[in-house]
């Protein structure tokens, strides 16, 4: 690839009906077993599924290596190192006669979206092999695998958009695809609230989305990424608007509105809560929902219009702060929980806040921000994964029902640890790098309290992370009382091939690819803003306030305080849970209050059911349907009743009397010969 | 003479006519009635309409009052009194009756006057000023016989009564015949 | 004796009919008093044709004297029918009140 | 043109079938249904191949014009001492709309295959109405549109009356009496048109080209607009349909809330605004808040009701309100988004009717708190349940979003505060509409089977075909737009064009 001859016309072709593969192929297998084969044989579907999505995933690598050859390596052609495979419009819209605002379905290329491509290719298709083991014997396992496929699809759809209604479209089939796939097991009553939570509140930020977006796209005069990142847009956005008291500033508007989408998606506070009941799902759906689709979403879009959102000093100040907010307000909640898979997913709100912080913290932490997302889909998938074993092998959710699986299920063990290590930062393993890069990146920027949020949220990561691991794999076996009731307690526990094999797999790039591609992300992944690659340079400086900034300027000391700070977490923790062996709960007798508030997840739950139920149902809904009943509705019934007694009158002489219509006859017959022209 | 013979013809089937109305006793009025068609017939002979006078008589008292009497004497006790009607109904009643009364009255009267001025002025028309002298208004029988049988005259009206009475007769048979049920 | 008073008597026998039709509650008796007031309109007839017609200023005798005729087949028409439907009444109710037979009524 | 009076037999072949049905024998219930079926079926190829004949080479509109290009036009005096002439074509915009009530009539067909009792007098009314509409959409006469108009009426009446349930002698005398209402105003206004313009013609064409005096539209433009309004579900005089529908049999409410309402909303466009342009201009404000006001109301409503078909009702409302909105806006991005809507909307709501009505005839409940996990039994109606609900709370891929995007684009640029502010609300309703479609789904389809639930089986062949139609189309113009916008964008420009005079 790397031939110069072979960077011709025909090349790009290639690589344009690769890119067509990329999509075609997941949705091919959401076809084929989903109206065919999902029915007839669930086994067949599901390796129909696996080796598409390899296939998927050989495609995807060969985009890479295409990109790399023929973006990366023609600088001069390419300085923003963007280009378009293709992009086709999907309608136009005529505001006014003679302009077109167009959206349009492209195959974007740049860092990200060919990082992102990659890595949503390859946890896919690890997630798809560990499937055909985890849903084995399950009764909708043929219903399964055409979901995940179109769940892949739907987020490679996104992240190669090349225009916002592109993206808000697969936003939305990502949004229903999760929908579909959290409520999987859908007679069981909590997995159907979940996805219904999951659906309803990311749908609250969507219509949010669609504002900014509409508006934006309108303002701006397009919906082409192209055009929105370049400095015309931001400058024709940049106008205030005052109505009597207000006043706003349409960029601020529009990219707030836009925001709002991905803070839904990314499950920011305070829209976090659906994240967490997700869990619901199938694990192998929670491993791709946290580590490559869904909620990477949303940080993907704040990237992608990056550099229209650092020209909006304020939408700037409103990433970073949910970011930091939801990065510790997530540690310390993760800190107490006792189910599996919640710990992990407010590790997963926690990490999504500092990858969220660092881009509001401006332009360079983009890449540390990219970079974060690019290990911690490695180590979260497998963690995922992993713990899909090990709720497969106790059959309970609970880490109370856990401890001591060291010894039965050993590669699991190994595998979780290394991606404990990388989430908790721990050097050489990858999240050291990422999130050194994000700490570097806010203290360079000058981000102080979003500095000490990340600092903080990784010494909380250790420590949770490290609970979790001392909890279940270390210590006495906690058994679950489930377990023994259905009389197969004495059944040896397995690690199947099929599903170790990926966790093992992964286990190499959480330990190893970030100090591989450190490099790679540094020296190539930056906003597509021209003049941003020269750094802080004049074009930057006039166009956004965040696009200046050097990374990794000073301050050798960062990494070594964050790995002390990383290991005091790992130390206490093992103080706690690994050596004196404590239970998951508080190590006391009664928790205390603020333990207490941590477990109950502050009851942002209950506030939301509160508002959902109360405000939401009994304040509008409920009298909204009695007015419409009675008085909408009503005043027909008024008027017909009114009419109904002038009927009355008019009904005395209609009583069925014969002789009455015969008197009314006769009267009328003098009517007529009086007034009418009967007479002569 | 003629005329005196006329009001005191009309004051007779008045009077008969207000007896069919009033009498409590069904069978008395329609004795009554019998009067009036009676009467009437002997107007259209006064009217020089000897035809329908025939038949007035033949029709009406031979056929139909005859369907009455046996309707009464069918349905009724022979001695039986009808209850009087309600005073409020009579009031109303009376009021209708004036009002038809007055409505007909009004046109009858501009009837005549629109004729009779006419027939002054014009005394060597058809003279109705003085119709028992002329004998131009007055139906022979040979002429209504034509004019009946006449394809542009009444023979299609004249045909078409006929099969208006035989469906009035099988109507009249099937409303009144038992049902098969409380036949046997 | 001219056209007036003929058409006096028959609204007055029409009115008669009027009132008896309106008032009785016997079916036949109300039956009687329609049969008057068709009477009031056979004496209209004639008398139109005896002494002519508002328009044409002379009578048709032989029209008139016709309609006359046919009318009253039409009567005899109708009170065959009206008094079948009498004794089907009769048969049914027992009674011939008209006021009882409301069915008209919505 | 050859083929002018091909137009014509869309109509006539629907009153045809009537008349050949009523000479059927009342208990060959199968050979009225089967017969029909062919029918409709034989007026759906018809109008499909007008519409390929038409798509493949449609007229294109002269870029200044005021004057719709016309397809297959027929033009012949009717009444010729009054001036009414029997003017039939079709331009994008009725095409489209033949389309979706030829395919819904047929699945309406079909979804009424389980009428057993006076299936002859069902079908009989069901063609003419089906023929009512079918003039409606090529009339190009206010007269004759007006008399098709008021063809459907009296069937809608019967059909609620005799095959409904519940209070349906209510709700078809409610249903009746707000769209004769209706029909009083719009006559109201065609009758003012006739007399006003001087050109002693019901012509729409002619009409359009004459410039009524602004006193006359002030109070012309809201009466016809009301009166297309009421038929087409517009806040606050949307109170038929729920009724309606919750009483009529399936495929009335398939065809009531599909078509039916369309007429409505295609009169306020052809009819309302087209020809009296600068009334719209001065009136828009207020429609505008009531169709904003339909949007949120509807959705609002929805929440709370437990009957299936109330809940697609008032979500029908919450469309139509769209529907409004787009008209409203008065641009062009809008005024296609509305089309689009109607499109739409038909196709959405004929499906979910259709799935209700087969759900009920397998449960014999429409309330919602009373099934439970019906996907264990159906996985076929469940899952063309769920895509029909995506289709409403406007999922992308689906017709849904296609139409909404346009409306929403068009509300935004419309430019006054006030027309922002009420696509912003709209914009919101669409959370609203997310919980009530998952709500009724997830009541409905997951959770634990219940008792009613053991019972059900899936959904026959037959049942299939009107489904998978309905669902093909939602799923069609949800991905490829582009090319049904570009043309009904044609047909729009002499409207626009008038809009701008």
């Amino acid at each position: 690839m790397g031939d110069p001859a072979m960077t011709g016309a025909s090349a790009w072709e290639t690589l344009g009906r690769v890119g067509y593969g990329i999509l075609a192929l997941p949705f091919l297998s959401f076809l084929i077993n989903g109206l065919w084969l999902g029915r007839k044989s669930p086994r067949a579907s599901a390796w129909t599924a696996t080796a598409l999505m390899g296939l998927n995933l050989a495609l995807a690598v060969i985009l890479a290596m295409g990109y790399r050859a023929m973006v990366l390596g023609d600088p001069q052609g390419f300085p923003q190192r963007t280009a378009l495979l293709w992009n086709h419009t999907w309608m136009d819209f005529t505001l006014e006669p003679g302009t077109a605002l167009a959206a349009r379905f492209g195959f974007y290329l740049d860092p990200i979206s060919v990082m992102m491509v990659l890595v949503i290719s390859f946890i896919s298709f690890l997630v798809n092999v560990y499937s055909i083991g985890y849903m084995q014997g399950d009764k909708g396992a043929g219903r399964f695998f055409p979901l995940l496929s179109f769940f892949s699809f739907t987020m490679l759809g996104l992240v190669v958009s090349s225009n916002l209604v592109q993206t808000f479209f697969f936003w939305e089939l990502v949004g229903a695809a999760s929908y579909l796939l959290i409520g999987f097991w859908y007679t069981k009553p909590s997995a159907v609230a979940a996805s219904k939570k999951a659906f309803v509140l990311t749908r609250f930020a969507d219509a949010f989305f669609l504002m900014g977006m509409l508006v934006t796209g309108i303002v701006a005069g397009g919906f082409d990424f192209a055009h929105l990142n370049g400095p015309e847009a931001a400058a024709a956005l940049n106008h205030t608007l005052t109505a009597g008291m207000f006043t706003c500033n349409l960029l601020t508007l529009g990219t707030l509105g836009i925001y709002m989408g991905a803070w839904g998606k990314s499950a920011m506070f305070p829209f976090h809560v659906w994240l967490p009941d997700a869990m619901e799902g199938p694990t192998p759906v929670s491993s791709l929902i946290h580590s490559a689709t869904m909620v990477v979403a949303g940080v993907y879009l704040t990237a992608r219009l990056f550099p229209l959102f650092s020209a909006a000093e304020h939408t700037l100040r409103v990433v970073e702060f949910t970011g930091a907010f939801t990065a510790v307000f997530a540690a310390a909640i993760a800190c107490t929980q006792t189910d599996l898979k919640r710990i992990l997913a407010f590790s997963t709100l926690s990490q999504l806040g500092l990858m969220m912080f660092a881009l509001g913290t401006g332009g360079s932490a983009y890449p540390a921000s990219m970079f974060h997302i690019f290990t911690h889909a490695f180590f979260k998938c497998l963690l995922f994964l992993s713990a899909g074993v090990v709720i497969h092998a106790i059959h309970s959710n609970d880490v109370r029902d856990a401890g001591g699986l060291r010894k039965s299920l050993p590669r699991t063990y190994w595998a979780t640890l290394i991606a404990v290590l990388a989430i908790a930062g721990i050097f050489p393993f990858s999240g050291f790098f990422s999130k050194e890069e994000i700490l570097h990146a806010a203290l360079a920027n000058g981000r102080y309290g979003a500095f000490l949020a990340g600092l903080a949220t990784s010494a909380l990561t250790a420590f949770y992370m490290s609970r979790y691991f001392f909890l279940v794999f270390h210590g006495p076996r906690r058994g679950s009382p489930a377990h023994h009731a259905h009389g197969d307690g004495h059944k040896p526990i397995r690690e199947g091939l099929l599903m170790t094999l990926p966790i093992l797999v992964l286990a190499v790039p959480s330990a190893f690819i970030g100090w591989l591609s450190k490099g790679f992300f540094l020296d190539h992944v930056k906003p597509p803003v021209p003049g941003f690659a020269e750094g802080a340079s004049a074009a930057g400086e006039s166009h956004g306030a965040g696009l200046g900034g050097t990374i990794g300027g000073g301050a050798e000391w960062l990494p070594i305080v964050a790995t002390v700070l990383a290991l005091t977490g790992v130390a206490v923790s093992w103080y706690w849970y690994g050596l004196k062996k404590n239970g998951p709960g508080f190590p006391g007798r009664a928790a205390p209050l603020w333990y207490r508030v941590l477990a109950d997840k502050f009851y942002i739950d209950e506030a939301y059911l509160f508002l959902a139920k109360r405000v939401g149902g009994r304040l509008i809904a409920a009298p909204a349907a009695w007015v419409e009943r009675n008085i909408v509705n009503g005043a027909f019934d008024l008027v017909t009743g009114a009419v109904r007694k002038l009927a009355f009158l008019q009904g005395l002489f209609h009583n069925g009397q014969v002789q009455v219509y015969i008197a009314v006859a006769l009267v009328g017959l003098w009517l007529l010969a009086r007034f009418g022209s009967v007479g002569y | 003479m003629r005329d005196l013979f006329f009001y005191a013809l009309c004051a007779v089937m008045l009077g008969l006519a207000i007896t069919t109305v009033l009498a409590r006793n069904l069978f008395r009025a329609a004795l009554a009635l019998l009067g009036v068609l009676l009467c009437t017939a002997i107007l259209f002979l006064l009217l020089r309409a000897e035809m329908v006078a025939l038949v007035q008589v033949m029709v009406y008292i031979g056929g139909i009052m005859i369907f009455v009497l046996y309707a009464v004497l069918l349905t009724s006790e022979l001695g039986g009194r009808m209850a009087s009607p309600s005073p409020l109904k009579i009031g109303a009643s009376v009021v209708v009756a004036a009002i038809a009364f007055g409505s007909l009255g009004v046109l009858a009267k501009r009837a005549g006057a629109s004729i009779e001025p006419a027939s002054v002025s014009a005394p060597t028309a058809s003279g109705s000023s003085a119709p028992a002298d002329g004998e131009a208004n007055i139906a022979s029988l040979k002429n209504l016989g034509a004019r009946l049988l006449d394809p542009h005259g009444f023979l299609i009206p004249f045909e078409l009564v006929s099969v208006l009475l035989l469906a009035a007769m099988v109507g009249a048979i099937a409303v009144a015949r038992e049902g098969k049920g409380d036949a046997a | 004796m001219n056209l007036t008073a003929c058409l006096a008597l028959s609204a007055a026998l029409f009115a008669i009919g009027a009132y008896g039709l309106v008032t009785r509650r016997n079916m036949i008796a109300a039956l009687m008093s329609l049969e008057l007031m068709v009477n009031a309109a056979l004496i209209n007839f004639v008398a139109f044709a005896r002494f002519g017609g508002p328009h044409h200023g002379h009578g048709d005798p032989e029209s008139g004297s016709l309609f006359a005729l046919f009318a009253v087949a039409v009567t005899a028409a109708e009170m065959a029918l009206a008094l079948a439907i009498v004794i089907a009444v009769h048969r049914q109710r027992r009674h011939l009140d008209i006021r009882e037979l409301d069915g008209l009524h919505g | 043109m050859a083929s002018s009076w091909i137009l014509t037999c869309t109509w006539v072949l629907p009153l045809v079938s009537a008349l050949a049905l009523m000479a059927f024998p009342a208990n060959a219930t199968s050979g009225v249904k089967r017969f029909s079926l062919f029918a409709n079926a034989l007026n759906l190829v018809l109008i499909a191949w007008l519409c390929y004949l038409f798509f493949r080479n449609p007229p294109q509109a002269v870029a200044g014009s005021t004057q719709p290009i016309l397809a297959f036009a027929t033009d012949v005096a009717w009444f010729r001492d009054w001036g009414i002439r029997y003017h039939v074509g079709v331009d994008a915009i009725s095409m489209s709309l033949m389309l979706l009530a030829g395919i819904v009539v047929f699945c309406g067909t079909l979804a009424s295959w389980n009428i057993e009792s006076r299936a002859k007098e069902f079908f009989v009314l069901l063609q003419v109405l089906a023929a009512g509409v079918f003039g409606s959409f090529i009339a190009f006469d206010l007269f004759a549109f007006f008399v098709f108009n008021e063809l459907t009426l009296i069937p809608t009446y019967l059909l609620i009356g005799m095959f409904g349930s519940g209070r349906k002698e209510f709700a078809a005398m409610k249903l009746n009496l707000m769209l004769m209402g209706g029909s009083a105003l719009i006559l109201l206004g065609i009758l003012g048109m006739y007399l006003e313009s001087g050109k002693h013609t019901f012509d729409i064409v002619e009409l359009s080209q004459v410039r009524f005096e602004q006193g006359f539209q002030m109070w012309a433009f809201p009466a016809v607009f009301l009166g297309f309004g009421i038929l087409g579900n517009m806040f606050p005089f949307h109170i038929w349909s729920p009724d309606g529908h919750a009483s009529a049999p399936t495929a009335i409410s398939m065809f009531l809330a599909g078509v039916h309402m369309k007429l409505g909303s295609y009169g306020c466009l052809r009819i309302a605004m087209y020809l009296m342009p600068e009334g719209a201009r001065a009136w828009m404000d207020v429609f505008l808040v009531l169709a904003t006001a339909g949007v949120v109301w509807g959705a609002i409503v929805a929440v709370r009701q437990k009957d299936l078909k109330y809940l697609n009702a008032y979500s029908s409302v919450s469309h139509c309100g769209l529907v409004f909105l787009g008209l409203a806006a008065l641009n062009a991005t809008a005024l296609r988004g509305a089309v689009m809507q109607m499109l739409a909307h038909g196709f959405i709501t004929s499906a979910v009717f259709c799935l209700i009505g087969m759900i009920y005839a397998r449960t014999h409940t429409r309330l919602i708190p009373e099934m439970s996990g019906l996907m264990t039994r159906m996985p076929f109606l469940s899952v063309s349940f769920i895509i029909a609900g995506f289709a409403a709370l406007g999922l992308p891929g689906l017709a849904g979003f296609a139409a909404e995007l346009n409306v929403f684009l068009g509300g935004f640029a419309a430019g006054s505060p006030l027309a922002v502010v009420c696509t912003a609300l709209a914009v919101l309703s669409i959370i609203v509409t997310a919980i009530y479609v998952l709500r009724a789904t997830n009541a409905i389809l997951h959770g634990p089977p219940n008792a009613a639930a053991a019972q059900v089986t899936d959904a026959t062949w037959l049942e299939r075909v009107p489904l998978l139609l309905l669902l093909a189309c939602i799923i069609l113009m949800g991905l490829f737009p582009g090319r049904i916008a570009g043309l009904v964008d044609q047909a729009l420009i002499p409207i626009l064009n008038n809009l701008n005079r």
